[in-house]
């Protein structure tokens, strides 16, 4: 211990740095198919898959990430099904990010006005035709700004990974941290590093946020 | 415009029977009766609230009605197995307020529906593009946005696109109520040229000059119920008191 | 059973925390080092198997070993009665000496003397849990999540006592020498041992044995030496 | 695998869990209620035309929501401490808390204002109220309104962040199973067991959200708008 | 309703002067020039996109114009210096859409601006909304939400929470447009009521019928510019072809 801060640290840092781009790439990707279907789900007719859809989300939504990691990753083979760090943080960043993103989504379609549904139906345009060429247009323009200022919140929340053994950002700085004991310096570092991988997406979620109005919706963690 | 109509001659292309309809305590629509013949326009007036707009809704199936019978085109509305998407390929509607999708042009907006609902060609389909719009004097409009249009023009717009698909009845609601007079007059003459081309046609104006001009027939709505009927007539001499204090005081 | 797996697997998966100094942590070149690190390099050594570490947490040193993705744990485990209801220890292989230390300016010589002072402790430790059942002695503990921060707080003046070994209390003057830090009280030496999932004998025999064996040698004691400043216990090592 | 599961154990803890949970819900409504406050400033701080104002408003949305909460906290807990003030680790956290969900709250209740159609802010002016009544009656009440939603899940998940404040000795739900999880080794049961009493705190929270809403927009409680 | 008028009288009540307003690139008002004088009614007619919302707004501030002047009730509209809450104590404006607060319910719509503005008590305020709703037919609809409401409805309540703040004069978009005979009929009175009181009015409308009973005088507005003015009895005889053209086509 002690020794003090040099270029193999910052290495480090910018190698626990990859890895924090590299799951939240995986958490947009899994979250984003799975917060189609779960925002699908939630507005379809059936009641019960609305119930189900609606359960799902309150509970991922009330539940911390860090707990979903650790049950995916240590609970499941009690189970008898062995899953890789890898597979448990994907699949906990894809339970968790689509239960969000699939909220705000479902938000989006339903704030396309109540009227541009009727015309839809009023011109004899099938379910799914009112959806793809009138609705979810629309919707994604309402979309798009909180989708993008969710990604921030992904990026950080990746940090949790680290309960399945990996050594993404906030974790190999803790380790640098317990190596040198200078958490003032270390996080401040860290902090720069997460604001150089957020701000730009925040920048962009802005322009976007601008372009098409004011969002109705949006959504963070902290 | 080409009409094929398959209602047998005889059968009233819309026919209301006894309908009900209440919403939570509000009884808006309380026993209405009406029927609409082949090639005729029909007028429906009464004061704000009356449910004129409730009954155009049942008509076109955006409420359900809780009791009676509604049949338009043979299709029978009232029927929980109604097939909608064939009710809604024989009738257009157009409503008060216009909903244009704002994230399709003008043109997109009318081809729209064609294209995916009955299959023509996109060629074929921005060809009626044109004609519909030229009918409502849009022509120049074909690539703007909805937003870059006047609410009048919106208007005539969302007239061009019911039209596109040529439906065999055309609900209007208040369709020229952001029209100024000489813009109401254009789609007068439209309208009017529709009529003589087999349109049937129910319409809900507070414009008593164009109901006079256009109506076969008028229907009086007045507390949910339907008042007063006949031809255009009536307008210039009501039989009851209600109708003469609407259009009395009117223009 | 287990043994046989990594026998034949001529690989040893030892889970080990890299942010416990000097136990586990990272030298300058970012390479594993510590008590703990160099322990299970001699055990891999000496039993010719390849060595993997599994980074762990405080929290996931147990489900790692318990959920078979390690085999061992060599991650200053101290052995208490209540956690042997959960895993199998070996016998001790290191101690851990636990001390209250204060600034060099505090008058303390008892428990008695701490009373209503702030004490900071790395959350969950035997420490932690040694001082939290001194109901009677009313002190006053401030619950850190790793030693790290439980540093900075006696570095930056948040807090004026530490329960935590010698050796870490040693650090707090380094980082600051106007707030040099002192052991003024005891509390306990722990046993440390390795940890080993329920129901393998055969390998808790074979690496009670390796213990054994090294402890006399003096090698562990070496090791221990080197990271923590001083020898283990005389009655450890004969 | 050889694990059993034992709650009982874990159980047994039942006061430290509540002790734990408790405090957790004190920092969340202690943040929600100043956070709103600054929220509702920060809003108006960012729209306000003064570019100094709007910028300072923006420079403090931008360094939260890009930064981790984490390093937020440890800023404010040691960053205070250098400069010789000690506060309790709640007050710290709580503190740490509410300048983080601030800023948050600040981009949901802005994005509210943004909303209130021109119109209505036009109708305002021509009843020739003033800039201050204008921004109380027609547009702060609907833009709250209409972010409601947001603010709810917004605070909620400020309630699930606040166990990162576990890291400066705060003795919330977190550091409780922490604590109980290391001192047993019962790490499933802990966290099994966390999970619900966080899923029964968010449930209790949107709840009492919901209770709010009804009191404070009669209008959603009179048409039955949910909300 | 009471009014005192504090304007001298031989100036006119409100008054533009070579008034120049763009858009970017477009001209909208292009030198429009008229005067209204006390209890005189003003009706500005033209077609769509001609530029009368446009000089509506300019009156009460809510767009700066170019270049030229506008005063009303003694305020410089166009002074930089302009007391703006004062101007609009003096003028009341409804808007094409009613714009009702829709977190408020009709009662609470109407007292808001008088007990925030003026300072009367509740009690007061709540006595005078019955009053003012009287006047447009909607007492029953005291305490309920503007979503609750008709179109039309909803319109006549945004004109009564005008009238609560006992303006001395007012400008009305295209109020009428959502109205059915019967209703403009009641507002009409009420409106003529409000002029024999002695309220200034200019409006916007494109219902002949209701331009050519209310209006003292009738400007008519074709490209940004004023193209005819007169007593109501241009629109039955007009003087340019253009105006011709525009109420010809007309009811
Ligand atoms: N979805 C709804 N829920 C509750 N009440 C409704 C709904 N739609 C309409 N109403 C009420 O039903 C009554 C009739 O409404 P409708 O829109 O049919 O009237 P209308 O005759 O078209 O009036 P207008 O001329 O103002 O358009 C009104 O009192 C209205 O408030
Ligand atoms: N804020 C604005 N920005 C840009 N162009 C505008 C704006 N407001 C109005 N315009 C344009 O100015 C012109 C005149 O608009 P205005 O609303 O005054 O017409 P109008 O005579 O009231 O028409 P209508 O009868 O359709 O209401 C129109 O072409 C319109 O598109
Ligand atoms: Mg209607
Ligand atoms: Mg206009």
């Amino acid at each position: 211990m002690g020794g003090s801060l040099n270029a193999n640290h910052l290495m480090f840092l910018g190698y626990g740095a990859l890895w924090t781009i590299g799951l939240s790439l995986i958490g947009l990707l899994g979250g984003g198919i799975a917060g189609f279907i779960i925002a699908l789900c939630r507005i379809s007719p059936s009641r019960i898959v609305r119930l189900l859809s609606a359960g799902y989300v309150q509970l991922i939504q009330g539940t911390p990430l860090l707990v979903i990691m650790f049950l995916t990753y240590f609970g499941l083979p009690t189970l008898g099904i062995t899953v890789s760090p890898l597979t448990a943080a994907g699949a906990s960043l894809t339970i968790y990010v689509g239960a969000y993103l699939g909220e705000i989504w479902r938000g989006s379609i339903e704030s396309v006005p109540k009227p541009q549904w009727e015309a839809a139906e009023g011109l004899a345009l099938s379910r799914s035709q009112r959806m793809v060429k009138v609705i979810l247009p629309q919707a994604v323009r309402i979309a798009t700004p909180p989708t993008v200022g969710f990604m921030v919140q992904i990026i950080k929340n990746t940090s949790l990974a680290s309960v399945v053994g990996f050594v993404e950002l906030a974790r190999s700085g803790q380790i640098i941290n317990n190596s040198l004991f200078e958490p003032f310096l270390i996080y401040t570092i860290i902090a720069v590093i997460y604001f150089a991988l957020c701000y730009p997406i925040s920048l962009i979620s802005r322009r976007l946020e601008m372009r098409s109005g004011p969002a109705r919706l949006s959504l963070g963690t902290a | 415009m080409h009409q094929t109509l398959n209602a047998a001659p005889t059968s009233p292309v819309v026919s209301l029977k006894n309908v009900h309809k209440s919403f939570g305590p509000l009884k808006v629509l309380d026993g209405v009766s009406f029927e609409v013949d082949r090639g005729e326009v029909l007028v429906l007036i009464g004061r704000s609230g009356s449910g004129k707009s409730t009954a155009l809704r049942c008509i076109d199936r955006f409420e359900k009605i809780d009791s009676g019978e509604i049949v338009v085109c043979d299709h029978r509305v009232s029927d929980p197995k109604l097939d909608l998407r064939a009710l809604r390929q024989d009738v257009g509607i157009v409503f008060q307020s216009y909903n244009l999708f704002p994230h399709l042009t003008i043109e997109e907006n009318i081809t729209l529906a064609p294209c995916s609902v009955k299959g023509i060609s996109k060629a074929q389909a921005k060809e009626q593009a044109r004609q519909v719009l030229a009918q409502v004097g849009l022509e120049d409009k074909l690539h703007q946005y909805p937003e870059q249009l006047s609410g009048g023009q919106q208007q005539r717009a969302a007239i061009a696109r019911s039209l596109a698909m040529q439906p065999k009845v055309m609900l209007f609601d208040e369709v020229t109520s952001a029209l100024d007079p000489e813009l109401t007059g254009e789609v007068l003459k439209v309208i009017e040229a529709l009529a003589a081309d087999g349109m049937t046609m129910v319409m809900v104006t507070h414009e008593m000059g164009f109901a006079r001009g256009i109506a076969n027939r008028v229907v009086f709505m007045h507390r949910g119920k339907v008042h007063e009927t006949g031809p255009a007539a009536i307008l210039t001499s009501p039989a009851t008191p209600e109708l003469a204090q609407f259009v009395g005081t009117g223009l | 059973d287990l043994l046989d797996d990594i026998m034949k697997a001529k690989k040893i998966r030892i889970a080990t925390d890299m942010a416990i100094p000097p136990s586990g942590m990272m030298d300058a070149n970012l390479k594993p080092t510590g008590s703990d690190v160099e322990t299970a390099q001699l055990l891999a050594k000496d039993w010719g198997l390849e060595l993997e570490f599994v980074q762990t947490t405080g929290a996931t040193r147990i489900p790692n070993v318990q959920t078979n993705k390690a085999d061992i744990i060599v991650s200053t485990l101290s052995v208490t009665p209540e956690r042997a209801k959960v895993i199998d220890f070996t016998k001790a292989y290191a101690a851990l000496q636990s001390v209250v230390a204060c600034l060099k300016t505090v008058e303390a010589k008892d428990w008695s003397d701490l009373k209503g002072k702030t004490i900071a402790v790395s959350r969950g430790t035997t420490q932690d849990t040694e001082l939290s059942n001194m109901k009677d002695r009313n002190l006053t503990l401030a619950r850190f999540d790793d030693d790290a921060t439980m540093v900075t707080a006696a570095v930056s003046g948040q807090a004026d006592c530490v329960a935590t070994s010698a050796t870490i209390a040693n650090q707090i003057g380094v980082k600051n020498p106007s707030r040099v830090f002192e052991p003024k009280v005891l509390i306990r030496t722990f046993d440390l041992a390795i940890g080993v999932r329920k129901g393998e004998p055969a390998l808790v025999e074979k690496l009670n044995e390796w213990i054994s064996t090294n402890l006399k040698n003096g090698k562990l004691n070496e090791i221990y030496k080197k990271f923590h400043g001083t020898e283990l216990p005389q009655e450890m090592r004969s | 695998m050889n694990i059993n599961l034992d709650f009982a154990t874990i159980f047994e803890r039942w006061p430290a869990f509540l002790d734990g949970a408790l405090l957790t819900l004190q920092l969340a409504f202690i943040a929600t209620l100043l956070g709103t406050v600054i929220g509702v400033l920060g809003a108006i701080g960012r729209r306000s035309h003064h570019p100094i104002v709007s910028r300072i408003c923006g420079i403090y949305v931008e360094s939260i929501r890009n930064t981790p909460l984490l390093v937020q906290i440890f800023l404010v807990y040691f960053g205070l401490a250098s400069l010789g003030l000690k506060f309790s680790a709640f007050a710290v956290a709580a503190a740490a808390l509410t300048i983080n969900v601030g800023a948050y709250t600040t981009e949901i209740i802005r994005a509210g204002f943004d909303s209130i159609p021109r119109g209505q802010i036009e109708a305002a002016e021509g009843l020739a109220l003033s800039r201050a009544q204008i921004y109380w009656h027609v547009v702060m009440w609907p833009a709250i309104e209409k972010v409601y939603p947001s603010l709810t899940s917004q605070f909620v998940l400020l309630m699930l962040a606040s166990s990162v404040t576990s890291q400066i000795s705060a003795e919330e739900l977190t550091a409780v199973a922490n604590y109980v999880q290391s001192d047993t080794y019962r790490a499933f049961e802990t966290y099994i067991l966390v999970a619900l009493v966080y899923i029964v705190l968010s449930l209790v929270m949107r709840a009492g959200f919901w209770l709010l809403g009804l009191v404070i927009f009669p209008r959603r409680r009179r048409l039955g708008t949910p909300l």
